[in-house]
């Protein structure tokens, strides 16, 4: 544990990652920047130097959040990234891109500014404390907390507030795209990991209400994402339907106590970095796969990704799932009935995600079938090592990750594995019957329009309006009337007027003195 | 007093010997000017020193003989007579040169330092009168010396010059007539403690000449001619110094001759009528279409302030509001002579009377529009101008008294008018997309003496130390 | 009612009357003309009131001196170009009158309350006084020693109506032509003229008189003569016409720095214009005589100077 | 007297005197002028420099001459003097050399840089009064040295814009002065003193009093540009850019807003304040000047303009964080008096920038300049995002700080406010920098192209690259020793008796 107190930087400034789960954190972000770097090196055509600064802006942000240990430097780290994202997302310069980003980048203010308020009142609830450490220590106002949720939330990309996610993540390019759904969205997580004291009694009411949300955001994202037919669209919804499943996980840790809580936290971050590194995988495909010509092995890695996804034994996402079963169950904050219906949906859950996976696969191919294959250009090296980063790191996390590795070891028990396979047959075989139906989706479902960016291009309206005149006094004849009363001023007469006025008064006030 | 003599009786000399040499008459006026100021400051140093002298002329007994008083009231006044004077006669040296009767100025202009000078000393109703006439006849002869299109204005002044003088003299004959006694600390004695129907009505006939001389709302309206039509060291002196005369003999009549309860009664007509100058005459000056006419308006709304110094000064018991009073009177004299020879100076190397010429004159004569500002800056009262310190002497007082809230809205008032009139020109000087040219290269020594009355009077507020001690008591 | 009663009620109605007729007046020559008249009846008012100084200083000055002003005046002027009466001052004419029937009220309502008999503080003591005065008539006492500074402002004052006058530029002066009988009869009237006037100086020492009756006689003499061109053009650029303009004032400062000089102590206030007694009268005498002289010459400069004799 | 009481009137006159100098140069003296100017304000900065450390060692400037009648002359060098002081001085060498580069060629030089020296001199006076009366008088020797800048450009736009200005601030110096003229006939004019000196009339003279702060507020609140009082700012943009810079963005403004900090903490003090129920309505007033000012700015389309409204809304964050009567917030309004200077003249520095390389005064016409233009432009988004509060530039510290101050004082609907302001902050700023960096260049004229240099004169692209430099540095350095924040935090701990 390494925690240092800078005094030359702003008041309160102090790094170091806290503890192991930190750590962890810490280092598959970082791994998924070195990997979206590599990658990058040779994707990125146009606009070199804008994509590299801003990459690396919000790399350093998306980094410092992790390392500060003291509010300003974590709101420092996440405006940084979130808003140099911005510069990511609109990166192609099509107008589709700038429209994702103008959605992007209103969601994004809005998001500071509610967590500004959201931190503002949280260090004035803790005594001006600037110290993360010492913020988890006290209780917090039901405002605070939401705001912290809507701040985070916002960034984090879970049910209600995900509206910018399916737009910025096709706009962006594919790295940027798996950073932003890798690392980026789960600072919002780890945000409210940071800043939410698990133990205040409003957090642990509310906490069982994140819950429900949680599994109503991994529901919705993935049926969503049946909907819609372009590839990243779906990734992008495959997130929102991940962080669900985060925030329940995070549910579970203010839920829990004692242990379970430290296992909560563990799966938290094992889930977060599982997520991670898959997504990224499959944006880093998706990418590849609509303009470069895939090999083999390819095919495999996304292969892997989508097994991965879905959670079948042996991958880390089986791990995590099973940890996360277990957490829910462990907690005994909530009402058991809650935990069990739970525990009941998350198997529908999986059964969606499935089905994502499925739909994804097949559009994938889709992609890369109806370009002619052989007219495009090999995967470069930078290319190819990035992904390879990425898929292998998926694929070693179970073992790299000590932390993870009990949930590893009980997910490939037999109970385990059956409970983790059979939503995925369930899936496999629904999508052979409706495969063996023929019944495709009617072309007046696909790929539904959001309301959001109609509704950012009225609130851009709002803002950038004309200028009007200065509000003007005017008054009728008021020329044509002081030329009179001036010129009555200067008459000749006015004299001996004044004169017989002046000895009136003067007679008058003498006579009544 | 021997110096206040000798600077009364020097300006005289010189405007004799100006008269009789008249090759030399312009170096012999400003000498005698010269030397009067050092008698004049010299005096000065001698009331601050042993304290207020009088003088009995001829060494008769008090009453038969005309008293002459100097305290550190008319040592200040005299010694701004002789500063004003020896500033413009400096201006008009290195000006005067293209004006064709130059010679008859000098005389003129240093006759006009002694009427006023013997003005501030006397205390004596009817020597009064005849100073005031004096300066009357002096006034009209020099606003003559712009020649034939000054007449209608000069007749005009000259008339009215003679009425106020009538009635101040009717008042003089009915005090006279009534106790008998010319001189104003014996009436002092007498009057108040006897008043009378008439006593009373001479009070107000005096008023009445003394207001008409002095420019004072609403017997002001032959001012604004007379003066902008008289060449510019002329209209310097006129606005500086003669309409100050009256204002000081009608203080002293009410402040020493009248019983409380008249003055107090005339305070609320001296208000109205200060609060009227100050609000006529500003808005009078934003409007005019002429430059030097502004300036002469404004210098209705100056007296203004003077006036409801009177007024204030008559109805409260504060030293402050007499000190304000002679406050303005210094800083509105300097002030307005430096306005004065700005303008005229502007008016002659740019040509045509309009305020419009002024147009570009930052650029074409920046002294002569600096000086203008300067001196503009004293009349609106921007510190640190003599102009802010009498108003802030005003407000000091006035602010305690909760009941006299309307005069402070006036003061306001007549502050921003007096700052809009400023400005308006000041803007327009600073015209550069349509400036007017200058007729022949502006000389740049008249408008650096231009500009020094306004220097003076900005650096006044650093030594109201000394004019508190003086003044205040 | 005794005689006095109705002559003096006469002579009052007479004054009113005439000056009513010279405010109505058609012509401006009438106007004069009868202004004249009145100011000759003014002085025999006021000698019946037994102010014999006034009344002959309103004899010499307001009849003699102000008519020959407006009779030169009136010749100055060019063909009578009569300005249209406007309705404006028409109606501030009116104004004027209810100004001066107000002022009229007043006054008469301020004179109800002037004690008949005012208490006179300065009478015994000036006639205290003035055996050291230097003189015997009071008022010239007055004029010349009590009040002298006065009396040296007021010639001041002529001098500058000089000077105004002579910066006004104005028509040339319409002289008559040449008349025997005129230029004769003005021989024989200047020489009365100067004398009386000499005269008339000479008793203000004792009775009443004095420098400016003596001046505007002198100055009568002058213009007689001028107009009949008997006298020279008097040119302001000549040294002694300037000399004697200024004489009057010149005498008083020399006398009163000399005077101040030989009284001169040094621990003492100077006293201005206090003359040695040893020398009063003489100093008197020579200030007066000055002064008659500069007031002959600026009132007949004043009446008949020419513009370019006037200005430089 | 020794050398440290003459220290205050050697750091006015070190600029005062230079500009009479230059008022009697002739207008091809070029560079004598700029020798004249740079040196004075090199020994401006050198003198502050020393007083800086003085006042930091806990030593004592005062220097004292006899003006009214108990009202001396005072300038007196304290801790908060100096804030506003070194603020000034530091960007006058900025707007200095801005300056010099931005009139190269242009007609009456010598006035235009006399004034400006005559302005700084005022603002520095002003910044070091020591009591009500001194402050007056430089509050109007900054009006009127102002104004003929503001006309600098003669043209009739500009003549028109210096009446309103002229219109404005003279009223309010009236009411000013009327307000000191009440003050001192109750209480004298005494040095300015941490927690007022006015408690001993708080009961007898409370009617008094208040009336006397109204007329204050409303005198100072005319620069400070507070809400019905601010029409004079946006008009005043017509100015040259360095005016625009330093005087509307900086010295001007801020002279309103310092002066309201004075009356608040060292007149009135904390607790009249309090007894007399000043504060609510000064907040209210800030606050609505805050919002209303960000809403005019977004409906600009002229880019100074645009930032003008922005200084309204900007500048009522320090009258905001003063009139809000806590250690924390008068941190974040003190505070913001220099991260607000230093970001608003970065933004009128590349304003000026594109006006005078390109021709580009409205907001349509930025399309691109990034690329023609990148360093201008970088240090115009580091304002831009600074405004906004965007960590880590400086406007963070002083959002953050008023933030806190405004839970502390018990007003937390100021929150509120400070949201809504950054939110309009954003929607005004963020689509010029979308403009600039993100959108194809335009056509520019072909005069424009000034194919020769880099970018625009180096005189006039070195001062924003530099301010630019000190929004980021002053941000994150804003714990060291000698950043603006620890600074006010010695004010906050020394002058108005808090203690941390």
């Amino acid at each position: 544990m390494l925690s240092n107190v800078v005094e030359w930087l702003w008041p309160g400034a102090s790094f170091g990652l806290a503890n192991q789960l930190a750590q962890l954190w810490f280092g598959f972000t970082l791994l998924l920047w070195l990997a979206a770097a590599c990658y990058s090196v040779t994707f990125i055509k146009r606009q070199v130097g804008f994509y590299w600064l801003f990459f690396i802006v919000a790399m350093s942000g998306n980094l410092l959040l992790i390392v500060a240990q003291d509010v300003l430097g974590f709101y420092l780290g996440f405006a940084l990234m979130s808003l140099s994202a911005y510069a990511l997302v609109i990166h192609s310069g099509s107008s589709q891109a700038r429209r994702a980003g103008r959605l992007y980048l209103q969601l994004a203010i809005v998001g500071e500014l509610l967590l500004f308020a959201a931190i503002v009142l949280r260090v004035h609830e803790s005594d001006g404390n600037l110290a993360l450490a010492e913020l988890t220590m006290d209780s917090i106002q039901p405002l605070t907390l939401l705001l912290l949720l809507l701040g985070f939330g916002l960034k984090a990309g879970f049910f209600p507030l995900h509206v910018w996610l399916p737009q910025a993540h096709p706009a962006a390019p594919a790295p940027a795209s798996a950073v932003l759904s890798g690392a980026m969205i789960k600072a919002g997580l780890f945000g409210l990991w940071v800043f939410v004291p698990a133990s205040a009694v409003v957090v642990q009411q509310w906490a069982v209400v994140l819950l429900v949300l949680g599994l109503c955001s991994a529901l919705f994202g993935a049926v969503i994402a049946l909907w819609h037919q372009q590839s990243k669209v779906v990734l992008a919804y495959s997130s929102v339907s991940q962080m669900g499943y985060m925030l329940m996980a995070l549910a579970i840790v203010w839920l829990s106590t004692g242990d379970a809580r430290v296992m909560a936290a563990t799966v938290l971050v094992g889930y977060a970095c599982h997520h991670a590194f898959l997504k990224a995988a499959l944006f880093l495909g998706a990418g590849a796969c609509s303009s470069y010509r895939l090999q083999r092995f390819h095919w495999l890695a996304i292969g892997w990704c989508l097994f991965t996804l879905v959670a079948l034994p042996l991958s880390s996402g089986a791990a995590v799932k099973y940890g996360l079963k277990q957490g829910l169950m462990a907690q005994q904050s909530s009402p058991v009935w809650l935990a069990e219906w739970l525990y009941g949906l998350l198997s529908v859950g999986a059964l969606t995600t499935a089905l994502l996976a499925l739909h994804l696969w097949c559009l994938l191919r889709q992609q890369q079938m109806a370009t002619h294959s052989q007219s495009m250009p090999a995967v470069s090296g930078w290319m190819n090592s990035g992904w390879l980063i990425l898929v292998v790191a998926s694929i070693s996390m179970p073992f790299a990750v000590i932390s993870t590795q009990p949930f590893w070891w009980a997910s490939i028990s037999l109970s385990a594995v059956w409970a983790s396979s059979w939503p995925v047959l369930a899936a496999v075989l629904l999508f052979l019957i409706v495969r063996q139906i023929g019944w495709i989706l009617p072309e007046r479902w696909r790929d539904p329009q959001s309301r959001f960016v109609w509704l950012s291009l009225r609130a851009k309206r709002l803002y950038q309006t004309q200028s009007r005149a200065e509000w003007q006094v005017r008054w009728p004849g008021w020329r044509s009337l002081e030329r009179q009363i001036n010129q009555g001023l200067q008459r000749a007469e006015l004299l001996s007027t004044a004169a017989v006025v002046l000895s009136s008064v003067m007679l008058i006030l003498w006579l009544l003195h | 007093m021997n110096y206040a003599l000798a600077a009364v009786l020097l300006p005289l000399l010189a405007a004799l010997l100006a008269l009789g040499w008249r090759r030399y008459a312009a170096w012999v006026s400003w000498g005698g000017t010269i030397l009067s100021l050092l008698c004049a400051i010299v005096a000065l140093q001698q009331v601050l020193s042993d304290g207020p002298q009088q003088m009995l002329l001829g060494n008769w007994p008090t009453g038969l003989a005309i008293r002459w008083q100097l305290s550190e009231l008319t040592a200040l006044l005299l010694l701004l007579t002789t500063v004003i004077h020896s500033l413009v006669a400096s201006y008009s040296l290195t000006s005067l040169r293209r004006l064709q009767v130059a010679a008859d100025f000098w005389p003129l202009s240093s006759l006009l330092q002694m009427s006023l000078s013997a003005l501030w000393l006397s205390t004596d109703l009817f020597n009064w009168y005849v100073t005031l006439e004096l300066l009357g006849l002096v006034a009209v002869a020099m606003v003559t010396l712009s020649g034939n299109k000054s007449v209608a204005a000069a007749l005009r002044y000259l008339l009215l010059s003679l009425a106020g003088s009538l009635c101040y003299l009717l008042g003089v004959a009915l005090l006279y007539g009534q106790f008998g006694v010319l001189d104003v600390a014996e009436l002092a004695t007498r009057m108040p403690a006897s008043e009378s129907h008439m006593t009373t009505f001479a009070l107000v006939l005096m008023t009445a000449g003394l207001m008409l001389k002095g420019a004072l709302w609403p017997l002001h309206l032959w001012l604004p001619a007379a003066h902008a039509v008289a060449p510019a060291p002329v209209s310097a002196l006129l606005s500086a110094l003669v309409v100050k005369g009256p204002l000081f003999i009608l203080w002293m009549l009410w402040s020493q001759l009248a019983t409380v309860e008249l003055s107090h009664a005339a305070a609320g007509f001296f208000l109205f009528a200060g609060s009227m100058a100050l609000l006529t005459g500003g808005w009078s000056a934003l409007r005019t279409p002429y430059a030097k006419v502004m300036v002469a308006y404004s210098t209705v709304a100056q007296l203004g302030y003077a006036l409801l110094a009177i007024g204030l000064a008559l109805r409260s018991a504060d030293p402050a509001f007499q000190l304000a009073l002679w406050l303005f009177i210094i800083a509105h004299a300097l002030a307005k002579t430096s306005a004065f020879l700005a303008v005229g100076e502007m008016q002659h190397s740019l040509g045509g009377k309009r305020v419009q010429m002024l147009k570009g004159a930052s650029q074409t004569m920046p002294v002569a529009m600096f000086a203008l500002a300067v001196a503009g800056g004293s009349l609106i009262g921007l510190p640190p101008s003599g102009g802010f310190l009498a108003k802030w002497q005003l407000l000091l007082p006035l602010w305690p008294e909760w009941q006299l809230w309307l005069w402070l809205l006036v003061i306001f008032l007549g502050t921003l008018l007096s700052a809009a009139y400023v400005f308006r020109l000041v803007v327009l000087a600073f015209d550069r997309a349509d400036p007017v040219k200058p007729d022949f290269a502006p000389q740049l020594l008249p408008q650096w003496l231009a500009l020094v009355p306004a220097l003076l009077v900005w650096g006044l507020a650093f030594g109201s130390h000394s004019f508190v001690h003086w003044l205040g008591g | 009612m005794s005689g006095d009663f109705w002559f003096d009620t006469i002579l009052g109605l007479v004054l009113l009357t005439l000056a009513l007729a010279t405010v109505r007046a058609q012509q401006l020559a009438a106007a004069v003309m009868i202004f004249v008249v009145f100011g000759l009846i003014l002085a025999v008012a006021w000698a019946r009131l037994g102010a014999a100084d006034l009344a002959l200083a309103e004899a010499a000055i307001g009849a003699g001196l102000t008519g020959a002003l407006l009779f030169s005046a009136l010749a100055r002027q060019a063909k009578a170009e009569s300005a249209p009466v406007s309705k404006s001052s028409s109606r501030s004419s009116w104004l004027v009158l209810l100004l001066s029937l107000m002022l009229t009220g007043i006054l008469c309502f301020s004179l109800w309350w002037v004690p008949l008999q005012p208490e006179h503080h300065l009478m015994p003591l000036a006639l205290e006084h003035l055996a050291n005065s230097g003189t015997e008539h009071p008022v010239t006492a007055v004029l010349l020693n009590f009040r002298a500074w006065d009396t040296l402002l007021e010639l001041i004052v002529l001098l500058l109506a000089l000077m105004g006058a002579r910066l006004v530029s104005s028509p040339m002066l319409q002289t008559p032509q040449r008349w025997p009988l005129a230029s004769q009869w003005s021989k024989r009237l200047a020489p009365l003229l100067i004398l009386v006037a000499f005269f008339v100086l000479w008793r203000g020492a004792t009775a009443p008189g004095g420098a400016f009756q003596a001046g505007a006689l002198l100055a009568a003499a002058a213009v007689v003569l001028r107009l009949n061109h008997q006298l020279p053009p008097l040119h302001w650029r000549y040294g002694w016409v300037r000399l004697i303009v200024l004489s009057g004032v010149l005498a008083f400062v020399v006398a009163g720095i000399a005077s101040a000089l030989l009284q001169y102590q040094p621990a003492l206030l100077i006293h201005w214009l206090e003359w040695p007694l040893w020398l009063a009268k003489p100093l008197i005498l020579f200030i007066e005589l000055c002064a008659t002289l500069a007031i002959g010459l600026t009132l007949t400069l004043l009446v008949v100077g020419e513009p370019e004799e006037l200005s430089s | 007297m020794d050398f440290n009481s003459w220290l205050p009137l050697l750091i006015v006159l070190s600029s005062l005197i230079p500009g009479l100098l230059i008022f009697t140069l002739a207008e091809h003296r070029t560079l004598l002028r700029t020798c004249l100017n740079l040196s004075g304000v090199v020994i401006k900065l050198l003198l502050v420099v020393w007083m800086w450390l003085g006042v930091k060692a806990g030593e004592d400037y005062f220097f004292q001459l006899p003006f009214l009648p108990g009202g001396p002359f005072i300038l007196h060098g304290d801790a908060l003097s100096l804030q506003f002081v070194m603020l000034s001085s530091v960007l006058w060498l900025a707007t200095t050399v801005y300056a010099i580069g931005y009139l190269e060629n242009s007609p009456l030089r010598s006035r235009f840089f006399g004034y400006f020296s005559l302005c700084v001199s005022a603002t520095v006076g002003l910044a070091l009064s020591g009591n009500l009366v001194t402050f007056v008088l430089f509050y109007e020797l900054l009006t009127l040295a102002t104004f003929p800048l503001v006309v600098h450009r003669g043209t009739p736009q500009s003549l028109r814009a210096g009446r309103r200005y002229l219109a404005y601030t003279i009223s309010g110096g009236v009411l000013l002065l009327m307000g000191a003229a009440l003050l001192h006939s109750v209480a004298g004019s005494p040095v300015f003193m941490p927690g007022g000196y006015l408690s001993a009339q708080l009961d007898t003279q409370s009617m008094a009093l208040i009336v006397a702060f109204v007329l204050l507020i409303a005198g100072l609140g005319v620069k400070a540009a507070l809400l019905p009082l601010h029409g004079w700012l946006p008009e005043a943009m017509v100015a040259p850019a360095p005016v625009s810079a330093l005087l509307h963005a900086v010295a001007v403004v801020k002279a309103g807003a310092f002066g309201i900090v004075r009356v608040v903490y060292d007149v009135f003090g904390v607790e009249v304040m309090q007894q007399l129920d000043l504060t609510w309505p000064l907040v209210v007033l800030a606050s609505s000047t805050i919002l209303y000012g960000s809403w005019r700015a977004l409906q600009q389309q002229d880019i100074k303009r645009r930032l003008a409204y922005s200084t309204v809304s900007q500048v009522s964050y320090v009258t905001l964080g003063v009139a809000m009567l806590g250690p924390v917030a008068a941190i974040g309004g003190l505070v913001h008096l220099v991260h607000q200077g230093v970001m608003k003249i970065t933004l009128f520095f590349c304003a000026g920038n594109y006006a005078e390389t390109l021709g580009i005064h409205k907001v349509h016409e930025l399309n691109g300049v990034g690329r023609r233009m990148p360093l201008s432009s970088v240090a115009f988004s580091l304002g831009a995002l600074g405004m906004i509060g965007i960590p880590p530039t400086a406007g963070m510290v002083s959002k953050w700080y008023l933030s806190m101050g405004a839970l502390e004082a018990g007003f937390p609907w100021v929150l509120g406010v400070l949201l809504m302001s950054s939110a309009l902050n954003a929607a005004y700023f963020l689509p010029l920098l979308y403009r600039i960096w993100c959108l194809p260049a335009a056509e520019w004229p072909e005069e424009r192209r000034l194919s020769d240099r880099f970018e625009t004169h180096w005189m006039l692209l070195l001062p924003p690259v530099l301010t630019g430099a000190l929004i980021v540095l002053m941000g994150v350095l804003a714990g060291t020793d000698i950043s603006p924040l620890s600074w006010t935090e010695l004010i906050v701990e020394r002058e108005f008796g808090y203690v941390e």
